[in-house]
C-alpha cells in the first residue's frame, strides 16, 4: 500500500505546478478576478487540453478515466494558486452529477470535458443551512413537464455557467431526502433570474429566483424524486475537493509565512529568531499536514464501496481543512503584522478564500456532527 | 449577561444609558445598525452631540472640558458608549493627542488646540508607524532638521488611520541622532493640509480604505509645534501608549457584537430549529459571553478602587489580549452564524447613497468584512505578542 | 463602587494567611491527609475561634454576621495552602442549609460556629450526574416520621461528619424538583451506611447506603417536598467558594511555576530566558486574573436579590474556575517537566485538587449549559 | 473511525486482530481491561506468547528474530497492538536498546543479549536522564572512570521506568572530559544486580511507583559492555531516540481509550438520557476522534511508502506532540465522562489480589489516575516543546 503518487500522477502534478506557476501571480490573479466573466476562458481550454477537466469521466465519454487522488492533485495547485476557474463547480460537481444523470447527460459530459461547457449546481436555499434535503423549490407537474419556484442562495460560479443544475420538490416535506428532482436548465431560461455578486474571496456566485419556470421532462437529471442521492455524492466528493483545495492554499500560506519570518527585521534581527513565532508556525506546519492526510485519506476514501467509510471520511477531511484552515489563515495574518491586513500581499487573499471553504457545503461544526452522527 | 453595580453607580449608568438611548441621531443609528460605514461628517456630527452634552472629553481635567467622573464612572461611560450603536468616537484628538498636550503642550498649544478637539473642528491623526520599523517603534527614521523656526520634515508614516481626513496629525520624528535609538525622537504636530504631505491609501483585506501610508517631503512644521522638549518625544509616547490602553478591552463593542449575535442566532434556522437552540452553537455562544463577563469584571476590578485617574499599568496589556480575542471570537461566530450568506460581498452596500438590493438577510451583510477587518486588533496598538511580553516583564519578572 | 476589601476584610485575609502560613506546609498537609482523620482537630477549633466557622451565621446564633466576600477570602486561604478541613462542606454548604433549615436547625448553628458540629451533605446519586433535582433516594412515610431507601455518592468530608444531611423524594419523579425533602442524620443512624475512601486530592468522601432508615418528623430540614430550593441555594455558594478556592490554587502554581522557571537551568541558563515559556506563564496569568475577577464578581452577586442574575454569575464562576483551573495545572506540571509529576513537589497536589474542584457540583461544561439555559 | 487499508494490508490486519484477540491470556484481558495494573510476570508471560507467535521483534533483522515486515506492517502490528487489551511490550529492551546492539554492538554482545530480549529473559531500563540535565540531555554528568578492563561508575540517574525489575541498565555516561558536551559519553550496558546499585522509587502524583532514581557507588561495569567506540556514546542514542519514536503516536492505545470513552458514555446517564447523546460531549468525542484519524493517516502516510525501514525523520516529533495531545484529551474526557466517580481514589483496587469493593462503576476505578499519570506523555521522551523546536530547526530551517 503506497500512498505515494504513481507515476501518472506524478505527472499530472507536475503539470498541475508548471501550469499554474506560469499562469497565476497574485497579480494576474487580481486582474483575472476583477473582470468581467472574473476568470480565464484560455486557462479553461488549457484546462481541458490538460485533461484536467476529463478527470473522472470515462475515457469513451472524452474523459480521462482518472479518480479521486487526481482530482486531489488539481484541488491542491488550485489552492496554491487561489486559482479562480469553476473547476470545483463544474469539474467536481457538474462532472459528477451528469455522470449519474442518465443518457442524455451523458452526452454533455463530452462537451464538460473539452471545455465547451460549464455548470453551476443550484441547490442550497435561504434556509436549508447545509442540510442538502432541505429543499423549498418547488416543481408541480405542468403537462409532461414541470413548473418551479423558488429560491437558490449563493449558488457559486452560477454567473458564468452555461447551464444550472437546479434542484426541486416534486414530492415530500421540506426537509426529507426524498422528492427531491434535479433539473438541467440552460443559463437563460425564461422565469430565471440571477442576481449575481462576487464573493469575499473574489469568486463569483449568485442568488438564483425561479418563478414559474416551465422545464420539459427531457430536462430532469437524474430519477424523478431521486435527486438528493445524486447531490449528496455529488457534494461528498466537493467537501473532499474543497479540504485538498484548502491544503494547497495553506502550503502557499506556510511558506509566505515561513519567508516572512525569515527576511521581516525587528529589534535587529530576524522576527523568526523569536522562539514563540517559531512555535506558532510549527502549530500552522502540524495543523497543515494532518489536515493533508486527512484530505488524502478522505480522496483515497471516495473509491470506497462503503458509504459510511465514505460519508465519515468526507466529513473528518472537511472538518480539519475547515478549522486547520482557520488556523493557518489567522495566525499567517498575525505573524505578518500589519502587513498581513493588507489587499496588496497574498496572504489576505489566501485568508479569505479559506474562510470561504469552511463555509463551502457546511463548515466544521456541521460536519463534525454529521461525522458523530453517522457512527 | 452584565455585571451589576452598586446603587449609585447603577443610576450613573442608567443615567448614561438614557442619554445615549435617546442622544444619538436616529439615521445614524440606523445606518450603525445596519452595519454601515459611518461618513466623516456622521462622526463629527455625534461628536459635536457629546460636546453639547459635555460628555466629549470625560478624561480630560474640568478646566479644559473635562466631566470630573471617576476612573470606574469613565469604565461605565465608555462601556455604554461603546454598546450604543453610533459612529464610535475619533480617539486620536480626543484621547491619545490631547491628554498629551494637557501634560506636556505650552499654553498656547492647550489654548489652540483643546477647545478645537473638544469641538470636533480638527480631525487628527497619528503618525507613530514606519514600514520598517513595525513593532520596533523605536527605531522610526522619518527626520526633522531645524531650519530658523522650523523644522524640515523628510520620510513616511503608515498605517495612518483615517489620514484622508485628517487636518492635524501628530508624529513622531528624529530630531537627533546618536545614542539609544529611543533618544533624539521629538513629538511634533503638523497641519496635514500643506504642500509636501501626501496620502496614499492602503488597501486592507476586508477592502476597506481607512489606514493610509503618508509621505513627508520637505514638509515646514513650526517649531511652535514642539510639545515638550526636544529629543523627549519617546518619554510622550510611552505616556499616550498608557493612555490609549484605558479603553482597550472594548467590553461595550462586545456586548454588543453579543446581542447581534444572539438575535440572529435566533432568526436562523437549523433543521427546523432556531440555530440559538442547537446546544454546540449555544456553548459556544455561552462560552463568549462568560469570558466577557470576567473581562467586564477585570476591567471594573482594576479601576473600582482608583480615585485617582492615574494611568493604568501593565495589566491592561491583559485587557487589550482578552479583549481582542474576544471581539475575534464574536466576528468569527457572526458570520458562522449566516451559514452561506456570510459569503456574498457587497461593499457598494456600505458606502452613502447607494440604494441596490442587498443579497440575503440585512443583518448577514458586512459581518465577513468585519471578521475579516477585526483580525487588525490583535496587531495593532501593540500586537498581543509584544503584549505577553509586556507581561512577562513588567508582572511576572522576567 | 470600591472592589478592595473594606478594613475588616483585609484583616480577615491577613488572619488567614498568617493562620496558614504557620499552619500549612506541603509536608504538614501531607501528614493530615494520611492520618485516620484526614485532618487536623485543633485546626477546626481555630477555624471556630478566630471566627470563620461563623461566616454567614447572624450574630445573635453565634456567628460574625460576614457575608459571600468574606467566604471568598477564607476559601481562597484554602485554596492557596490546600487545607484539608471540612470548611467547604461544614461552613459552606451546612450552615447555608441549616440557616435556612427551621427554629431547631438554627440552635446548631451555634455549635457549627463554635466548632462543635461537622456536617455532610447527602444528595448527588450514582445516576444524578450534577442534576440537583434528580433524587432516586425515597423518603417513605412511616407513622409520624419517614423511612429511607437508596443511595447517595461521592459525599465529600462524609467520613468525619458528626451529621448528615440526606436529600430523599417525598413525592414527584425521579427528576422533579418538588418532593425533595432533606433530613438531618447523625453519623451512627442504624441502617446507614458509609463506605469511606479517599478522593484524588487527598480528601475524604464516603458513598452512603441507606436501607430503610428510619426518621423522625423532627429530623426533617426545612420544608417537606420543599428541600431542592435550599440545596440549590447551598450549591450556588458552594460553587463560588469552590471558584475562590481555584483561584488561591492557581495563584499558588503561577508562583510555583515562576519561581521554577527562574531558578531551574537548563542549556546553561534558567529556562524562564525562553520566550516560549514566559508566554505560556502569561497565558496562565490570564487565565489566572479572569477567574479572579469572576469568582469575585460572583461572590459579590450572591448578595443580589434577582435569583438569576446570581445563578449565572455563580456558574459562569465555576465555568471560569473549571476551565482555568485545568488549564493553569497542567501548564504548570509540564512547565515543571518531570519534576512536575512527582509526588515530592507540591505541584501535583494542586492539580489533583484543581481537577476536583473541577468536578465537584459539575464541571465547566455543565455550568456553561446551565449559564446558557437561564439566559 | 480507522482508516482503511488495501486488501492486501487489510488481510495483514486481520490475521494480526485474529491472533491478538485469541492470543491473550484471558486472566491478562480481563485485567487489563479493568485498567488494572500488570505485574512483572503478566508482561513477561504476554511476551513470551508473541515471541512463541514470533511475533516479538518485528522490527529486528530477520536472522536475529524478526518478522520481515514492511514498515507499514509493523506500523499496523503496534497499533493492533496498542489496541489490544494486554500488558504493554515494555520497550526498554526490544526497541530501544537492541537495535543498538544490532546496528553498534559486537558480535559477543549480539550472541550475548538478543536472544535474552527475544524470549524476555532479561528485564532492561534506561539510563538517560539525569536530575540536574533535564531536557538538556548531553549535559549528563554521571561519570565512568577505567580501571584495567572495568570501568567504575559513578552518579546517578532518574526517571527510570521500571528500574525496580530490571536486570540490565542500558546508559550514557562521561568516559571523557574537554570539548563539546556531546563529546566524551560513552553507551554502556550494566548488570543491574551487583553492590553499589541502589534503586530508589519515586513517588508520582498519581501514587505510582514505576518510574526510579538510580544510583551508582562504584559500580564495575565490564569494558566489554560497552558498545561500539568509547566517546561516541551521543551518536547512539540520537540513534535511539530516531527508533523510539516510531510508535511514537500511540494511535492503537488512543484508539481503545476511545472506544471505552464511547462505551462509558452510553452507559453514562445526563438528564435521562445516554451522555453520548449529548450534544456538546458528543462533539468532544467527534473532534477527538477526527483527529485520530488525522493522527492515524499521517503515521501511515509517513512510512507507506518506505520499503527500506530507515528511522523516522523530524516528523516523527509532530507525530509524538499530536499522539500525546491526543492520548491526553481522551484520559481527560474518560474522566468527565463519570461525573463524580472520577473523585474517589482506591488505588489498592489495582494491586493484585485485592478484592474489596470497589465505589462506583466498575468502568470509573483508575480513570482519574489514567488522567493525571498521563500528563507525562507530553514531557517524557522530550517535551512537546522540545519536540516543536526540532520542527522549528530541522523541518522549517529555523
Amino acid at each position: 500500500m503506497d500512498l505515494s503518487l504513481n507515476d501518472e500522477q506524478q505527472l499530472l502534478a507536475d503539470s498541475v505546478a508548471r501550469f499554474f506557476a506560469k499562469t497565476y501571480t497574485v497579480e494576474r490573479r487580481r486582474a483575472l478576478v476583477a473582470s468581467e466573466l472574473g476568470y480565464a476562458r484560455e486557462n479553461w481550454k488549457q484546462f481541458a487540453e490538460l485533461g484536467w477537466l476529463g478527470i473522472g469521466i470515462p475515457e469513451d465519454l472524452g474523459g480521462i478515466g482518472g479518480g479521486p487522488v487526481e482530482t486531489m492533485i488539481v484541488m491542491e495547485g488550485i489552492g496554491r494558486h487561489l486559482v479562480a476557474e469553476p473547476y470545483l463547480a463544474s469539474a467536481v460537481i457538474g462532472g459528477a452529477l451528469l455522470s449519474r444523470g442518465g443518457n442524455g447527460a451523458a452526452d454533455l459530459l463530452v462537451d464538460l470535458a473539452a471545455g465547451n461547457l460549464t455548470l453551476a449546481l443550484a441547490h442550497g436555499e435561504p434556509k436549508s443551512r447545509f442540510d442538502l434535503a432541505h429543499v423549498e423549490t418547488r416543481a408541480a407537474r405542468e403537462g409532461n413537464g414541470f413548473k418551479l419556484t423558488g429560491h437558490k442562495a449563493v449558488v457559486q460560479h452560477a454567473p458564468s455557467a452555461d447551464r444550472l443544475i437546479v434542484s426541486a420538490r416534486t414530492s415530500g416535506n421540506v426537509a426529507t431526502a426524498d422528492g427531491i428532482t434535479l433539473f438541467l436548465l440552460p443559463a437563460k431560461t425564461p422565469g430565471m433570474t440571477l442576481a449575481p455578486y462576487r464573493t469575499v474571496d473574489g469568486l463569483r456566485a449568485a442568488d438564483v429566483k425561479l418563478d414559474g419556470v416551465v422545464v420539459g421532462a427531457d430536462q430532469v437529471l437524474g430519477p424523478v424524486d431521486g435527486g438528493h442521492a445524486l447531490v449528496e455524492s455529488a457534494v461528498e466528493k466537493a467537501i473532499v475537493a474543497l479540504s485538498a483545495e484548502a491544503v494547497g492554499a495553506m502550503e502557499a500560506l506556510l511558506a509566505l509565512t515561513k519567508e516572512y519570518l525569515k527576511t521581516r527585521k525587528q529589534f535587529g534581527v530576524p522576527i523568526g529568531s523569536f522562539q514563540v513565532l517559531q512555535h506558532r508556525l510549527v502549530d500552522m506546519f502540524m495543523a497543515l499536514e494532518l489536515a493533508r492526510s486527512t484530505a488524502e485519506t478522505a480522496s483515497r476514501a471516495l473509491s470506497d464501496p462503503d458509504p459510511r467509510y465514505r460519508a465519515r471520511a468526507a466529513a473528518a477531511a472537511k472538518v480539519q481543512a475547515g478549522r486547520a484552515g482557520r488556523l493557518v489563515a489567522q495566525e499567517a495574518v498575525q505573524l505578518h503584522g500589519g502587513m498581513g491586513m493588507t489587499d496588496e500581499l497574498a496572504v489576505g487573499h489566501y485568508f479569505k478564500r479559506l474562510m470561504a471553504i469552511d463555509v463551502c457545503f457546511g463548515n466544521a461544526d456541521w460536519h463534525q456532527r454529521r461525522f458523530a452522527d453517522l457512527a | 449577561m452584565r455585571m451589576k453595580l452598586d446603587a449609585a453607580h447603577s443610576r450613573f449608568r442608567d443615567e448614561v444609558r438614557q442619554f445615549l438611548d435617546t442622544g444619538v441621531p436616529l439615521d445614524l443609528r440606523d445606518k450603525c445598525e445596519a452595519g454601515k460605514r459611518p461618513s466623516k461628517d456622521d462622526h463629527v456630527r455625534w461628536q459635536r452631540v457629546l460636546y453639547e452634552k459635555g460628555w466629549m472629553a470625560p478624561g480630560w481635567p474640568v478646566e479644559h472640558g473635562g466631566t470630573g467622573w471617576t476612573p470606574l464612572q469613565r469604565v461605565i461611560f465608555d462601556t455604554e458608549l461603546g454598546a450604543t450603536p453610533a459612529p464610535p468616537v475619533i480617539a486620536f484628538g480626543v484621547t491619545m493627542v490631547a491628554p498629551v498636550i494637557i501634560a506636556f503642550g505650552s499654553d498656547a498649544q492647550k489654548k489652540k488646540y483643546l477647545p478645537r478637539i473638544l469641538k470636533s473642528e480638527d480631525w487628527w491623526c497619528q503618525g507613530y508607524s514606519e514600514s520598517e520599523a513595525g513593532s520596533d517603534l523605536a527605531s522610526l527614521k522619518t527626520r526633522a532638521m531645524a531650519d530658523g523656526d522650523h523644522y524640515i520634515v523628510n520620510g513616511s508614516k503608515t498605517w495612518t488611520t483615517y489620514a484622508q481626513y485628517a487636518d492635524m496629525m501628530f508624529f513622531l520624528v528624529r530630531t537627533g541622532g546618536d545614542g539609544k535609538k529611543q533618544d533624539g525622537i521629538s513629538f511634533l504636530l503638523m497641519d496635514m493640509h500643506q504642500p509636501g504631505v501626501t496620502v496614499h491609501p492602503i488597501i486592507t483585506m476586508d477592502g476597506g480604505d481607512e489606514i493610509n501610508s503618508v509621505f513627508f517631503d520637505n514638509v515646514r512644521v513650526p517649531k511652535a509645534n514642539l510639545i515638550g522638549e526636544e529629543g523627549k518625544g519617546w518619554t510622550y509616547a510611552k505616556y499616550l501608549l498608557a493612555h490609549e490602553r484605558t479603553n482597550i478591552a472594548r467590553v461595550g463593542l462586545s456586548t454588543r457584537l453579543l446581542a447581534k449575535l444572539k438575535r440572529i442566532a435566533a432568526e436562523e434556522q437549523m433543521k427546523g430549529r432556531p440555530l440559538l437552540d442547537d446546544p454546540a452553537f449555544r456553548a459556544r455562544i455561552a462560552a463568549v459571553e462568560i469570558d466577557l463577563l470576567a473581562l467586564e469584571s477585570a476591567v471594573v476590578r482594576a479601576v473600582s478602587g482608583d480615585k485617582t485617574g492615574k494611568p493604568p499599568g501593565p495589566e491592561s496589556s491583559m485587557l487589550k489580549i482578552k479583549g481582542s480575542l474576544i471581539q475575534q471570537d464574536l466576528t468569527e461566530l457572526l458570520t458562522e452564524a449566516v451559514g452561506a450568506y456570510a459569503l456574498p460581498y457587497q461593499p457598494e452596500w456600505f458606502e452613502p447613497g447607494w440604494n441596490g438590493e442587498p443579497v440575503g438577510p440585512d443583518y448577514a451583510l458586512g459581518l465577513a468584512s468585519t471578521y475579516i477587518n477585526w483580525r487588525k486588533v490583535s496587531i495593532y496598538g501593540g500586537s498581543n505578542e509584544i503584549q505577553r511580553n509586556i507581561i512577562a516583564k513588567q508582572i511576572l519578572g522576567f
